[in-house]
């Protein structure tokens, strides 16, 4: 390990540590394996490794910075009291800079831009759909909170059922057809109809309209942090190509992909 | 006269501490038999085998001709025609005085709630309780719980009461009083056996007695026999030890 | 967090959180009554004592078995697992779509049943066994000990471990968003990922998990002081009667 | 759901469950023990008869009151919230970072110690005054007295409640992956979300739950069988020695 | 001779219900005061209100001199100049009958364990329980839990012993032999006051007699004038039904 556990390490801008906090259950964004295969980088005070693509950016980030790359591995709802208490440094999680979180925290430039889908049943009624508007009459849902559900209004007729909690309860009431389908996005998709056969991912031609806030993913910073700058620089040097080629080798050596 | 409870080869173990011992009397109809003997002899055991609150280890007892240790037989209502009044008392804590002489009228014999208040208040009269309906068991004082206890079982009116101490805890007047219900009981034939350390109470009160020693019945008979002219050497000196203090 | 916010939260959102409120005491307070209900006959099951005869025997031997297996699952899974199998799975297996809040009820009566079998165990081997002897000596069968006698004692005992339940319960309804219940907690989430304050959100859900769990404690403690009854008692007939006056009284009878 | 997948997750994944179901017993263990101890200290507290003497009265009241505010502020509000306040606060308002699962033993052990207050206190209900009264009249203070005569049977009748308890804790402590603690249900998920095999993942840690909590429920059965003693007694000297024999062997003394 | 302790206007009430009034009376070190009067009227209260079970409502209790109702008085101090048998016994139900006489012993006296399971086996020799040093208290008869719970009264070897009817559970003989030492004990000097219900008994054993009735002293004095020239109506009354039983 890097250091002995999570919270024991002082994380001021002063040290030569750049912790990040991220779930490490996010695949491809993020994910965590058994061993050091691909690259893959010790999680603090924790047995395991961490990868994925955000695991990648932070790589870059943390060479950028010239400082040691520690993963603190935190649930979703802890991560935003972990910065602004000073037990990380940055949050790489896959998280969106939306305006509502812009209050609390500030973001850096995005690193990664995705797409809406719609993750469906195979061989169900809504496998070929190309529009929105043909989930008319479908029973859709989305997760909490997200702006995933607050789209689905955009289609025409649909039964909008309540926001669910997680994604894992949705892949289940897809599975047991308490749900036609819910609005995911386009990596989240793939790596689900991937990893079960019985599910599918449908891209739009004419999808859902979005804000970039919602789409995009962001480095989330402590407000006023002096590492913004500089980690708008480093992200400025990774361009287009290598973020899909970076993505795409994630999606292919996330752990479902085996 | 007809045995009401007949009790054959009755023996009781607590592991491997043999508390009775073949223990082999009847009980006829309407007598009171007495039971004494020394502290830890098996008496409170005997009386508690006597209505299962103690499974036997072995031997019969014969109730209206029939065994009731049989498997075939149905506890609850053999109980019905026992009543029995604790060494300790065990008072319902959750009732108050009244309750404790309702419950069991109510639920086990179906009386109603009035019946069972008026049969209960009559009994209560009679141990000198019946002001005393509203308290709690906690309330009441030694002598006053052991009464409550005297009306409950009296109250459901069985065939045979067994009583383990009931004087134990009354002044001298009470035991007085409480022989004299006794007695009246006695005469309307009811069947009683009653484990006492009061002599003059056993003398006075009983048909036959039973002195018990170390889990056997050492001897039985009429008072008069067992008090002036005991055959055994361990009655004589248990007496002679009673007599003389 | 500000003062502000809460303010705001608050005045726009009453509706919602009263809802969300109620939803969450509804589902608690039957549950932790059916739970209870469950608990104590769970009591009175394993206190039947083993009666000779073989088939009663085995009978008996099964019921308890089941009864333990029962116990053990319920309290030995997740209830958040136990709803989404329960939910999902019957719409998985026989198409067939519960009510989520009937299943949210059954969920939280089964598992709370669990718990309070074991609390209601622990009350009967607390009542004195004398008790229970001087029930069965009246002739009372078993049920009718347990209920007139041991377990109006038990529950008395318990009260206070109930009380804690009853608070588990309004919590751990929040478990039951996944099988859409718009309960309490679920409604603060919503709340607070509409504002993004999410601090003030659950400010408020804190205060209002405080103040039902807090009247939940008055009540019982209420009920315990009722079910005590008064330290004193009343003499029917004259004050300080005593043996003496009463046989006096009485003689003539 | 296959067969096969439970396989792979448990052969890939079996040292992170293990790392998980460790860390979790850890905290429910220790929670549960000072917990335990936290609540016989408050029935010890709340038992205090009354003192005359004004400024005692005072104080014991005062004591009093900070202890139901104890137990009712942690009974509630969510754990996870407490787990917030306490872990994020301390860093945020004294720059203070605690290691997390000092932390999650903390706040499960004073959330515990809330909910067995009551359980304890039922529990000392339960035990006969009689109990207390012989205590205090050969001279024990209350001290000494809760320590030697009425906890040790409080202990025992509430020991399925405790086990409960510590089933409830083990449960509970999932709730603080939130700062950072990857006990078993955080493990769970993230595999979870590697594989995209919910249903498996969670088969798996259903059945880690409930390895865990039989075995605690067996290990507390046999501590009440242990706590029971054996139906039997050894006599001394000679068995079935009743009064006259002793009284002849002792004559002399 | 000294009073040991001097009971001043005494009384207590239970809410509205007044069981205790206007008590007054002194023992002396070394005398034997037996308290008799009927069921109910107020002897287990006095005693549990000279050791301060119950709180008093009003009046003194002088011990040694000073006013132990003072606030400023350590109550667990004062009682352990005192032993105390109950009319329930209250065993503690977590410890064997050694436990039980050894338990005070080393907590309040600081004796050591063997120092204090010496004591415990004399006493429970003396009340012939010596033998039965591994039961728990559910697994005794009544008789030997009170025995059990004399021999732990006198471990503690207090100043003043207050029974409340050490002998309501005794077989005669045994009653015999608690008299015996009872006697050896009066004759060390040990105080006692001892509720009883046993005329007999307090005949033998006491210095003076209390005769109670309805919470107040009605009579009091030697055993010989108490019982043969009984100058109040209610002893008269009381003693009659009682002796001529
Ligand atoms: N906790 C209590 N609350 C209310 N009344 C009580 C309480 N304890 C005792 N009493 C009442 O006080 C009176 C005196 O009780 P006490 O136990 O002193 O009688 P006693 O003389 O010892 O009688 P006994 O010979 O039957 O033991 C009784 O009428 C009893 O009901
Ligand atoms: N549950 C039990 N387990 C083990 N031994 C027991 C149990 N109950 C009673 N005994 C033992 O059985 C013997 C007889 O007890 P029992 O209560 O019948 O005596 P008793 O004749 O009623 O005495 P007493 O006059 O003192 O009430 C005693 O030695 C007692 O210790
Ligand atoms: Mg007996
Ligand atoms: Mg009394």
């Amino acid at each position: 390990g890097t250091s002995d556990s999570a919270g024991s390490g002082d994380s001021s801008g002063e040290s030569d540590q750049f912790r990040i906090g991220l779930e490490a259950g996010y695949a491809p964004f993020n994910w965590t394996q058994m061993d050091d295969a691909n690259a893959g980088v010790k999680i603090d005070g924790n047995a395991e490794f961490a990868g994925g693509y955000d695991v990648e950016i932070a790589k870059k980030i943390a060479e950028g910075l010239g400082k040691e790359l520690v993963i603190v591995k935190t649930e979703w709802d802890g991560l935003v009291p972990s910065l602004n208490s000073d037990k990380i440094d940055a949050i790489v999680a896959g998280m969106s800079p939306t305006a509502e979180r812009k209050e609390s925290i500030d973001f850096s430039d995005n690193y990664y831009k995705s797409d809406l889908v719609m993750v469906v049943k195979k061989g169900g009624d809504f496998e070929n759909a190309t529009s929105i508007q043909d989930f008319n009459g479908a029973k859709v849902t989305a997760q909490l909170n997200t702006f995933h559900y607050s789209v689905i209004e955009q289609i025409d007729g649909v039964s909008q059922q309540p926001a669910m909690d997680s994604f894992p309860a949705m892949r289940v009431a897809l599975e047991s057809g308490i749900i036609d389908g819910y609005v995911s996005e386009r990596p989240e998709g793939v790596s689900a109809s991937a990893a079960n056969e019985n599910f599918t991912m449908v891209e739009f031609t004419k999808g859902f309209e979005t804000s970039e806030d919602d789409t995009a993913i962001a480095v989330g910073l402590k407000k006023d942090s002096d590492l913004t700058e500089k980690i708008n620089e480093i992200l400025a040097g990774i361009s287009e190509e290598e973020r899909i080629e970076i993505m795409d080798a994630a999606i292919e050596n996330q752990p479902a992909a085996e | 006269m007809e045995a009401v409870i007949d009790i054959q080869g009755l023996s009781k173990s607590f592991g491997s501490h043999e508390v009775l011992k073949d223990i082999n009397f009847s009980v006829d109809k309407g007598e009171v038999v007495t039971i004494i003997g020394s502290s830890g002899s098996g008496k409170s055991t005997l009386l508690r085998c006597v209505n299962l609150l103690e499974k036997p280890s072995g031997g019969k007892i014969i109730f209206n001709g029939e065994n009731i240790l049989d498997n075939k037989h149905d506890v609850h209502q053999y109980r019905r025609n026992l009543g029995m009044v604790f060494q300790q008392f065990n008072l319902f804590n959750n009732h108050n005085v009244l309750g404790n002489c309702v419950v069991g009228q109510m639920k086990v014999l179906k009386r109603s709630k009035e019946e069972a208040e008026k049969i209960a208040l009559k009994y209560l009269k009679v141990v000198g309780m019946d002001s005393f309906v509203n308290a709690k068991p906690r309330q009441l004082s030694g002598g006053q719980k052991q009464r409550v206890a005297i009306a409950r079982a009296l109250s459901m009116e069985p065939d045979v009461m067994l009583f383990d101490e009931p004087t134990s805890a009354l002044d001298p007047e009470m035991v007085g009083e409480v022989l004299r219900v006794m007695k009246e009981l006695a005469g309307t034939g009811l069947t009683m056996m009653i484990v006492t350390h009061e002599m003059e109470f056993a003398k006075e009160v009983s048909d036959r007695v039973v002195f018990m020693d170390k889990g056997v019945i050492a001897e039985e008979g009429p008072p008069e026999r067992i008090f002036n002219e005991p055959t055994q050497e361990r009655t004589k000196e248990f007496l002679k030890r009673t007599l003389k203090q | 967090m500000t003062l502000e916010w809460i303010f705001r939260i608050v005045e726009q959102y009453w509706p919602m959180f009263l809802r969300g409120a109620g939803v969450t005491l509804l589902i608690a307070l039957i549950g932790t009554v059916l739970g209870g209900l469950i608990g104590l006959l769970a009591g009175i099951v394993r206190t039947i004592p083993t009666p000779e005869r073989g088939l009663k025997k085995i009978g008996l031997k099964l019921i308890n078995i089941v009864l333990s297996i029962y116990i053990e699952f319920f309290r030995g899974t997740p209830m958040i697992v136990q709803a989404m199998v329960i939910f999902y799975g019957a719409a998985l297996a026989f198409g067939y779509h519960m009510n989520p809040i009937i299943a949210g009820v059954v969920i939280v009566s089964i598992n709370t049943g669990a718990y309070m079998a074991e609390i209601v165990r622990g009350g009967i081997i607390s009542v004195d066994k004398g008790q229970y002897e001087a029930s069965q000596a009246i002739g009372m069968n078993h049920i009718q000990t347990m209920m007139n006698v041991v377990l109006p004692q038990v529950i008395r005992n318990i009260l206070p471990a109930t009380g804690n339940q009853f608070i588990i319960n309004i919590k751990d309804t929040a478990v039951l968003s996944v099988i859409s219940i718009s309960e309490l907690f679920f409604v603060t989430k919503t709340i607070a990922g509409n504002n993004y304050r999410y601090f003030e959100a659950f400010f408020v859900v804190c205060i209002l998990y405080f103040i039902m769990t807090y009247t939940i404690t008055l009540i019982l403690r209420y009920v315990e002081r009722r079910l005590d009854g008064p330290d004193n008692y009343v003499i029917a007939a004259n004050p300080m009667d005593t043996a003496e006056d009463i046989k006096r009284k009485t003689q003539g009878m």
